[in-house]
């Protein structure tokens, strides 16, 4: 029962397509049930998966990021998921450092044969972001040129 | 990119059972760039992709996207649809409405404003599809085996009975490798010569098998199906086509005393020499480092014997080229020697020995002919100990894994002893006993029940020697940790198995990746056990990791089957999903900056360094080029690129762009 | 300093480098110089207010051309020519490396090895304005971050004079002016900026030397340099390099280990 | 144009009453350890002791970012909202330097020769510029070479001196001084007949502007450009700091089926600025650069737009990281 | 009344599309508004700044002639983020138009002589502007002649309107297309354009000859003409500096005090050699 009061956090998905992509595809054969908030955006590999695109979907308006792929080890190519994971510990970091919620970027490894693990990864992410509520502090200033502004108005 | 085609499918009742497929349909009918959307019942079927075909043509679409099931499943299929009707195929996309939506979600609004949003994420990613040619690579119908073990031997034979051109290439003068040490193998004890030499003496024979002994790899370039191999004939310094092999010249060498590597180090052999009796090819060569005539510049006795003039002292190492389509990794392992144990006394003690060179004493053909006599004095020994896990699975050592073959071995090694000393006591200092393996188990509790060897759980801490006796310090887990010490005539430590010398470099030359202990690792550690990272290149046997004989065996034909199949096809087609790095007319080429980072992180060492070169013939830059045939297609690189110089196509830059742009908007 | 400037003039004589970038007296402080005759190497100077990274000279294409050149070098810019060696940017040939060491030795170093031995005699310290607002930084809950940075960005006018400073942004065509699809949003806006600089710091992950040449360039003052410098030296343990001490296997992003730890991927 | 006497608190209180006014104040405030103009209410968050703002107050006219127009697109049909002159507010610029008021002449005339630019004027016309003369300058200072003076008054509303007791000469310029006045105007006093040139700082001139004018015009395919250029690292903080360099680009702005096309500085230092997509760059090089700077200012400007594109605030040779110092390379092209 | 703002567009809409090469199309562009169409004149040889909204704008010359009422047009290649989002533009569409910008060819001084155009690759659409205008008043010029070049008869633009010209009796029209870009029905010349000009060797006597191509068809060009005895002043050619406000203002187009959106971009020959070339 979804009411108005009831706030729905828009949430993207980069996932890989061998292991988490087919995960959620299990989830769909499985026929478990989980929350409509979470769009996929399919990628080769999680090494594939470039940070600016997490940004951008903040700015776009996103209120919460998925980022999931094989187990380390199972990765299709071998070492995609080790340099994407790297990747995300420096990002992470930076993010943290500049101020932006990390809490709203899950990161998770989902195999193809975890159909229900993603299912829990989108409801569970879906009811963390629920409870941030809104990314208006990013998203508010997305919108500087709306508003104008000089030297040191943000 | 303009005119995108929408097909919705209902999948029955699979998806428009919660998705309301006709509002989805007529809302991404409104979207920019969309000239025809419609809804069918089973986009899949031949109707349904009868529609597909005819839209194609009548609206002139130039992208399609089909919103049905997973594309895992069907995206082959409307693709071809739209091959078949004149779209480039890489210009349909599938948006996954029923296991990513309609099977998972219940019958809301918010279901289907999620299946709008779904295809339009891919309109807008289709928008930017660029057509795409799948890659056709021209296959060279011929192998390359490296490494003349059971493994090469197996790997070579089963191609070549394929029909098949094999070429294979042996850096000892003999083909044989570890096997052809061993006296009788686990676990059925049959002898090891009698099995293998008729292998041997096969691939020598066989039309499709060309045999270079004494040769190695100098370099390997280019990707599947076109590998161009560059092979060091060393200089043999006895010329094949016309040696008989009679032996006179070696009977006639006067430098003798030179530790056999044949006999692990318990006999000797000479300058001039043929590794053991059954050695393919069975004609010497001369070892220049100990020869009297490469060190001194006279001797040349070997020339005076030889009736049919056979030596050649100033022959060079030559260097071949040859062309092949793949290449088999055949070049197996070593077993840890001298040095290593100074805690064991190997090295001080003349009766401390390792499994290989106990294997050259049980063997008939060994130095004492199969009878086990102690190296120091000849003597039967009546007590011998065997140390399992002599460097394995100790972290310490370096060496944390498990060699797999040595308690099996050491369990032969014993009952060997026990058949042939019928008075002697052997006792075997083991930590586990792994025997995973068809009728292995049986054969270690035979060893134990029949044999009576004796079994001690425990490490041994010590060997020393005291009155010309070897005394084993050791402990015994199962009796609480009590301490034992064994007095011994012989001990025999079963070295761990590692990897060849020089297979890092090796593994370097080839663009394959080894794992750190230097053996090569294979693509995948369940699904692809005998391929590598590098498309083309296979593996066979213990220079992936330490095997027995029937594994090894297995494994060869694994990679066999693998290269016959690659052989089934005069071209090789693969995805079109490569990197391609950017190309632009000069003078800027390309903004690739050639900071090779993109080098670092490819799992598949497909990036390559091009060379931009001016008129006049120097050097403007160095950029990075994706060789085709190894991309896989993961796009690791791609995220690395700073600069945005290398794109992966099929997933570019502006296609997930687009599709996170849109998929936010509202 | 005489050594220093009768070597210049003797490389420059015997055609050995066609071209030596030093440091002159300048108008508010020394500035680079670029000496072609044996007349201007007596401009040279090498002390330490010679705070610009020369290195951002040495892959500039209308700087070097064909011929050798020499660079005099301080630690920090000994230390982004080690990067860029590590990133294929300079050949061994092509360059000679001078330096004066705390003695006032003259040396001069032509590989990669003598650089890096050189270097790794020095460690990385952290300066009192970084030790400053780093710890102000620390003391900050994150919407408090989040604010202080916004702050920042807000006086950013993206003239690049931090990427035109530093010498690991060498590339022909930086990110920014990628339009295909245009990833950062290349007006000065404080989410621009914002993005802007978190893309820079991930950049230089593992290829940031600490010199701080980013920050010194900029002409609002934002500090941006404590970005890369901080991430430098907290990823160093993570990933396990040496701070400003690039080795020679690459860099520290597009390699991994096994065991790379992270508690947050669940 | 009318001169007259305001005292200390008599300065104070105006301010009160421009703040209270509504319309908004930009002065130089000193925060990050730089000073540059900001919005302010008082006059005690005004900056005191500094030479010159970092950045020129060229902003306020002349946004760093700037929305053209912008546009939504239903059904295949597009709606464009023009830029709205009613949306910028009256705005007061107080404690503008000289060269900095100076500024807005060549501005100007870059902006509206030949066609006139809507967004600049609209900000022009809602600004009233209040300028302090200089006191004091430093070595980057050369106003008095280009044309200006410590005391210049062009591009000025009101230009007040202070005094010794810390009141001031006004010296009313213009209609919008006169209007900024009305706002209190008890506060100010007849003159008292102070001199002006008394309070300014002395800045000798350091090069004739003719005689580099005449240099520059057989200048073109000299090799002092890329003798100068060449420790130049191409980016664009002489640029943005200069009160007068006005080089844009046009980006888009999309979200959706909505958008925006934005305005936003630019540099012709920068490598890529003249760059096709064909990559033919016909600026190749920074020394090529460098004189398009140069010459634009010095050269082309005057004589195209009978200006010249440089006051001499020196802020481009504050700003740059390398030390290109453009009084130094002036003169010492004067000198040739 | 409030001041017009020079960045905001005409909305156009498209009114048809040709597919005039690989990745080269032609739009014929009719005014939204009608009293905008009214107001609108142009003159041969101006440009326009043109918009794909999402995109940003282009510069490319108006290839219609003023001749022709009730619509421009414009031919051009898709090679960057603006030009591929006009291209995906369809019939019906709406974008954006700025203009007319620049200078024009002296066509009122050109009466009673001879015309020669000389063009290659995607440059004749500034050409074509000319050359109807020319063709449609007719009576006003001595001989024409045309000589088009591109790498290959699939690069060719404007196919049909070739064909026209060829079939015109008033017209000298000579298509060439560089070794080994010809196919099997190829009836055209086959070589550079430089060569084929000093083989139709056309008179410079009361003469103009305009110049449009690739700088390396220009640079081998002038010579040629040199030798039939074209003068400077009676050589014309077009510029393309990369321009983003059209007006003399965003500072983008300068060579030396010239503006190339204001003072060109059509130059003589003798305007030309004034400007000072941009060497290092
Ligand atoms: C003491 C001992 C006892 C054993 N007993 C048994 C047993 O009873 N039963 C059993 O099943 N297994 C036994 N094994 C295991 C058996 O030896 C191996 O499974 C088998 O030898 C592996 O074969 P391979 O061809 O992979 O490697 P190898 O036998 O090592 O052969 C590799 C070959 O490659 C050549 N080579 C290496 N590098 C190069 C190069 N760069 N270029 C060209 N050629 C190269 C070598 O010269 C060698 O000929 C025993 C092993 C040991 C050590
Ligand atoms: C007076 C004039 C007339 C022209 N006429 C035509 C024509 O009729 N047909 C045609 O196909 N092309 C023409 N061009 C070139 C055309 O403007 C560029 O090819 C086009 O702008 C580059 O594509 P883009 O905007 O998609 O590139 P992007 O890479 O998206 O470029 C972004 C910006 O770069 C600028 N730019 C890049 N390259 C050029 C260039 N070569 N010239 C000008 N600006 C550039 C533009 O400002 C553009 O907004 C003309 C250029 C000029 C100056
Ligand atoms: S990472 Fe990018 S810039 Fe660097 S070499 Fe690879 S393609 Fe070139
Ligand atoms: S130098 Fe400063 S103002 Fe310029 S782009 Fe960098 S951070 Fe922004
Ligand atoms: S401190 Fe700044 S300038 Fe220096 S290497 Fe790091 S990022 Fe570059
Ligand atoms: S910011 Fe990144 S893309 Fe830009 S120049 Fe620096 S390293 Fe290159
Ligand atoms: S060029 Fe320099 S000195 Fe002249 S006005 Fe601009 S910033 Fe000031
Ligand atoms: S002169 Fe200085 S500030 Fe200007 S572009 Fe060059 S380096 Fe940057």
């Amino acid at each position: 029962m979804s009411s108005n009061t009831v706030f729905e956090p828009k949430i993207i998905a980069f996932v890989c397509n061998w292991c988490t992509y087919a995960g959620a595809d299990l989830t769909g054969t499985s026929r478990l049930k989980y929350a409509t908030n979470v769009k996929i955006v399919r990628f080769p590999c999680t090494g594939r998966i470039d940070f600016l695109l997490l940004l951008k979907s903040f700015a776009q308006g996103a209120d919460g990021v998925i980022v999931s792929g094989c187990h380390p080890n199972d990765c299709h190519y071998t070492s995609g998921n080790f340099h994407a994971r790297r990747r995300w510990i420096a990002f992470r970091a930076i993010l943290d450092l500049m101020g932006v919620d990390i809490r709203r970027i899950q990161y998770s490894w989902v195999s193809a044969a975890e159909g229900s693990k993603w299912a829990d990864l989108v409801n569970n992410t879906v009811s963390e972001i629920r409870a941030l509520g809104p990314y208006t502090e990013y998203q508010q200033v997305a919108d500087y040129l709306e508003k104008g502004g000089y030297n040191g108005e943000a | 990119m303009s005119k995108i085609g929408v097909f919705i499918c209902h999948c029955g009742e699979n998806i428009s059972a919660t998705v309301d497929v006709e509002r989805v349909s007529k809302e991404i009918g409104g979207m920019e760039g969309v000239a025809h959307a419609i809804d069918y019942k089973y986009m899949c079927s031949d109707p349904g992709q009868t529609f597909i075909k005819e839209a194609v043509k009548k609206y002139d679409l130039d992208g399609v996207v089909v919103g049905a099931c997973s594309p895992r499943m069907h995206e082959p299929t409307f693709r071809r649809a739209c091959a078949e009707s004149g779209l480039n195929p890489y210009l349909c996309e599938m948006a996954n409405l029923r296991e990513h939506c309609s099977w998972v979600h219940e019958k809301s609004e918010e279901t289907t404003d999620k299946a709008i949003d779904l295809v339009k994420m891919l309109v807008e990613k289709v928008k930017k599809n660029k057509p795409l040619d799948s890659i056709k690579v021209p296959v060279t119908k011929r192998a390359l085996v490296i490494g003349g073990g059971i493994a090469g031997i197996q790997a070579s034979l089963d191609i070549a009975n394929t029909g098949h051109q094999v070429i294979l290439i042996e850096k000892d003068p003999s083909i044989g490798g570890h096997m052809s040490q061993l006296s009788e193998t686990f676990p059925t004890l049959d002898c090891s010569q009698c099995i293998l030499t008729p292998r041997m003496v096969e691939v020598a024979q066989h039309p499709n098998i060309k045999l270079y002994t004494y040769a190695e790899l100098e370099s390997l370039e280019g990707f599947i199906g076109n590998f161009t191999a560059k092979i060091r004939l060393k200089a043999k310094s006895v010329n094949y086509s016309t040696c008989t092999g009679c032996g006179a010249c070696i009977q006639k060498c006067p430098v003798k005393k030179i530790p056999s590597e044949f006999n692990a180090g318990l006999g000797t052999r000479t300058a001039i020499y043929v590794p053991f009796p059954q050695a393919v090819p069975n004609k010497p060569v001369i070892d220049r480092v100990n020869c009297n005539y490469y060190k001194r510049g006279a001797c040349k006795i070997c020339e005076k014997t030889c009736q049919v003039g056979s030596i050649e002292w100033d022959k060079e190492d030559e260097i071949i080229t040859e062309q092949v389509g793949a290449v088999v990794l055949a070049t197996g392992f070593d077993v840890k020697g001298a040095d290593f144990f100074p805690e064991y006394g190997y090295g001080k003690f003349k009766d401390v020995l390792t499994g290989l060179q106990f294997e050259r004493l049980a063997s008939a053909s060994g130095p004492t002919f199969g009878e086990i006599r102690r190296p120091s004095d000849g003597a039967i020994p009546k007590k011998i100990v065997f140390i399992a896990c002599a460097g394995s699975r100790d972290p310490a050592k370096g060496i944390p894994y498990c060699s797999k073959i040595c308690c099996m071995y050491t369990a032969k090694h014993a009952m060997l002893y026990q058949h042939k000393v019928h008075d002697g006591e052997s006792t075997v200092f083991y930590m586990d006993i792994r025997a995973g393996g068809k009728n292995y188990e049986e054969f270690v509790r035979r060893a134990i029940e029949e044999d009576t060897v004796n079994y001690i759980r425990g490490r041994v801490a010590r060997v020393y020697e005291k009155n010309g006796k070897l005394i084993v310090k050791g402990v015994d887990t199962l009796l609480g940790g009590e301490q034992v010490e064994i007095e011994a005539d012989m001990v025999v430590l079963a070295t761990a198995g590692v990897a060849n010398c020089g297979s890092e470099q090796l593994a370097q030359k080839l663009h394959v990746s080894y794992d750190p202990y230097h053996f090569f690792a294979e693509a995948h550690p369940k699904l692809k056990p005998v391929e590598t990272n590098t498309a083309g290149i296979f593996l066979a046997g213990a220079c992936q990791a330490p095997k027995d004989i029937p594994e090894t065996v297995g494994m060869a034909s694994g990679a066999a089957v693998k290269v016959a199949a690659l052989f089934s096809n005069d071209q090789l087609v693969r995805e079109p999903v490569v990197a391609v790095v950017n190309r632009l007319a000069p003078p800027l080429y390309s903004t690739c900056v050639g900071c090779f980072m993109c080098e670092t992180a490819c799992p598949y060492n497909a990036i390559e360094h091009e060379e931009i070169k001016g008129r006049d013939g120097s050097l403007i830059r160095t950029i990075a080029r994706v060789n085709q045939g190894l991309c896989q297609g993961c796009g690791t690189c791609v995220a690395f690129c700073r600069s945005k110089s290398i794109d992966i196509q099929g997933y570019t830059n502006e296609q997930v762009y687009a599709e996170v742009m849109s998929l936010l908007n509202d | 300093m005489e050594k220093l400037r009768g070597r210049a003039a003797a490389l420059l004589a015997d055609g050995s480098v066609a071209l030596i970038i030093g440091y002159e007296e300048g108008t508010k402080r020394p500035r680079p110089l670029f000496c072609r005759n044996s007349e201007s190497t007596k401009k040279l100077i090498f002390d330490s207010r010679c705070i610009n990274n020369l290195a951002v000279y040495i892959t500039k294409k209308e700087l070097v051309g064909k011929d050798r050149i020499a660079v005099t070098a301080s630690i920090s810019t000994l230390r982004s020519i080690l990067q860029l060696y590590v990133e294929n940017q300079l050949s061994e040939e092509k360059l000679l490396v001078l330096t004066v060491d705390l003695n006032g030795e003259l040396r001069e170093f032509v590989t990669f090895d003598e650089i890096s031995a050189y270097v790794a005699q020095f460690e990385l310290k952290r300066g009192e304005r970084e030790q400053e607002i780093l710890s102000k930084i620390e003391g900050m809950n994150r919407e408090e971050r989040w604010k202080f940075w916004l702050g920042e960005m807000s006086h950013c006018f993206k003239c690049y004079a931090c990427r035109s400073a530093c010498p690991l942004c060498y590339c022909s065509k930086c990110v920014v002016e990628v339009n295909r699809p245009q990833w950062i949003n290349p007006w000065p806006a404080p989410l621009a900026n914002m993005e802007w600089h978190i893309n820079r710091a991930m950049h230089m992950v593992g290829r940031c030397t600490a010199c701080g040449a980013c920050g010194d360039a900029c002409p609002v003052g934002i500090p941006i340099d404590l970005i890369t410098r901080k991430m430098m030296k907290d990823m160093a343990p993570e990933f396990g390099y040496i701070p400003g001490q690039p080795a020679k296997q690459g860099n520290a992003l597009s390699s991994w280990k096994l065991d790379d730890r992270e508690q947050f991927i669940r | 144009m009318e001169t007259k006497y305001i005292n200390i608190s008599g300065l104070e209180q105006w301010f009160d009453a421009i703040s209270a006014s509504g319309k908004r104040i930009y002065a130089p405030v000193s925060a990050r350890g730089q000073v540059d103009f900001m919005p302010v209410k008082h006059l005690n968050e005004v900056a005191k002791e500094y030479i010159q703002t970092t950045q020129s107050v060229k902003a306020s006219v002349y946004p760093k970012a700037e929305v053209l127009f912008s546009y939504e697109k239903v059904h295949g049909k597009v709606n464009l909202t023009d830029f709205d002159p009613e949306s910028v507010s009256e705005t007061v610029l107080w404690k503008v330097h000289p060269c900095d008021a100076a500024g807005f002449k060549p501005l100007s005339a870059i902006f509206n020769w030949d066609t006139t630019d809507k967004l600049i004027n609209a900000h022009l016309l809602k600004t009233t510029v209040v300028s302090y003369s200089c006191a004091t300058a430093d070595e980057s200072c050369f106003c008095t070479s280009v044309n200006g003076s410590p005391g210049n008054v062009s591009g000025s509303d009101i230009q007040l001196t202070i005094l010794s007791d810390g009141g001031a000469i006004a010296e009313i310029l213009t209609a919008k001084g006169e209007a900024l006045v009305a706002l209190l105007p008890g506060v100010f006093e007849a003159d008292r007949g102070d001199k002006k040139e008394k309070y300014l700082v002395d800045l000798p001139a350091k090069f004739s502007l003719e005689e580099v004018n005449a240099k520059l015009n057989k200048a073109f395919n000299s090799t002092v450009w890329k003798e100068q250029s060449e420790r130049c690292i191409g980016c664009g903080a002489c640029a943005f700091v200069c009160p007068t360099c006005a080089c844009f680009d046009i980006q888009e702005d999309t979200h959706g089926s909505k958008g925006r096309r934005i305005r936003c500085w630019d540099a012709c230092g920068f490598a890529l600025f003249t760059m096709h997509t064909s990559g033919h760059n016909p600026r190749e090089h920074q020394s090529q650069r460098w004189r398009q700077r140069i010459l634009h200012k010095f050269s082309y400007m005057p004589e195209r737009l009978s200006v010249v594109g440089c006051t001499g605030c020196g802020r481009c040779s504050r700003a740059c990281p390398v030390d290109m110092n453009i009084l130094e390379h002036i003169t010492s092209i004067a000198e040739q | 009344m409030s001041e017009k703002n020079i960045y905001l567009p005409y909305l156009m809409t498209i009114d048809k599309v040709t597919k005039e090469a690989p990745g080269v199309k032609t739009y014929r562009l009719k005014f939204q508004d009608e009293a905008e169409a009214a107001a609108f004149d142009f003159k041969a040889g101006q440009f326009g700044e043109y918009s794909a909204f999402g995109e940003g704008e282009s510069t490319f010359c108006i290839a219609s002639s003023p001749t022709r009422k009730g619509y421009i047009e414009c031919t051009f290649r898709d090679t960057g983020r603006v030009t591929s989002g006009l291209a995906s533009l369809e019939e019906g569409s709406t974008m954006g138009f700025r203009g007319p910008y620049g200078n024009v060819f002296p066509m009122d001084e050109w009466k009673g002589k001879s015309l020669v155009f000389i063009a290659g690759g995607i440059a004749l659409p500034p050409m074509r502007c000319v050359i109807w205008n020319a063709l449609d008043l007719r009576e006003n010029f001595k001989d024409i002649t045309i000589v088009y070049g591109a790498k290959s008869v699939n690069d060719l633009v404007y196919k049909s309107e070739l064909k026209e010209w060829t079939d015109r009796p008033d017209v000298k029209m000579v298509t060439t297309v560089d070794p080994g870009g010809e196919t099997a029905d190829w009836k055209g010349e086959i070589g550079f354009v430089p060569a084929i000009v000093e083989k139709v060797a056309p008179s410079s006597e009361n003469t103009i000859a305009i110049v449009c191509g690739p700088p390396i068809m220009i640079k081998y060009t002038f010579p040629v003409l040199e030798k039939l005895g074209f003068k400077d002043d009676q050589i014309y050619t077009t510029l393309e500096n990369r321009m983003k406000c059209g007006v003399g203002k965003c500072g983008r187009c300068n060579v030396g005090k010239l503006y190339i959106c204001k003072d060109g971009p059509v130059f003589s020959r003798e305007e030309l050699n004034l400007i000072p070339a941009e060497e290092y």
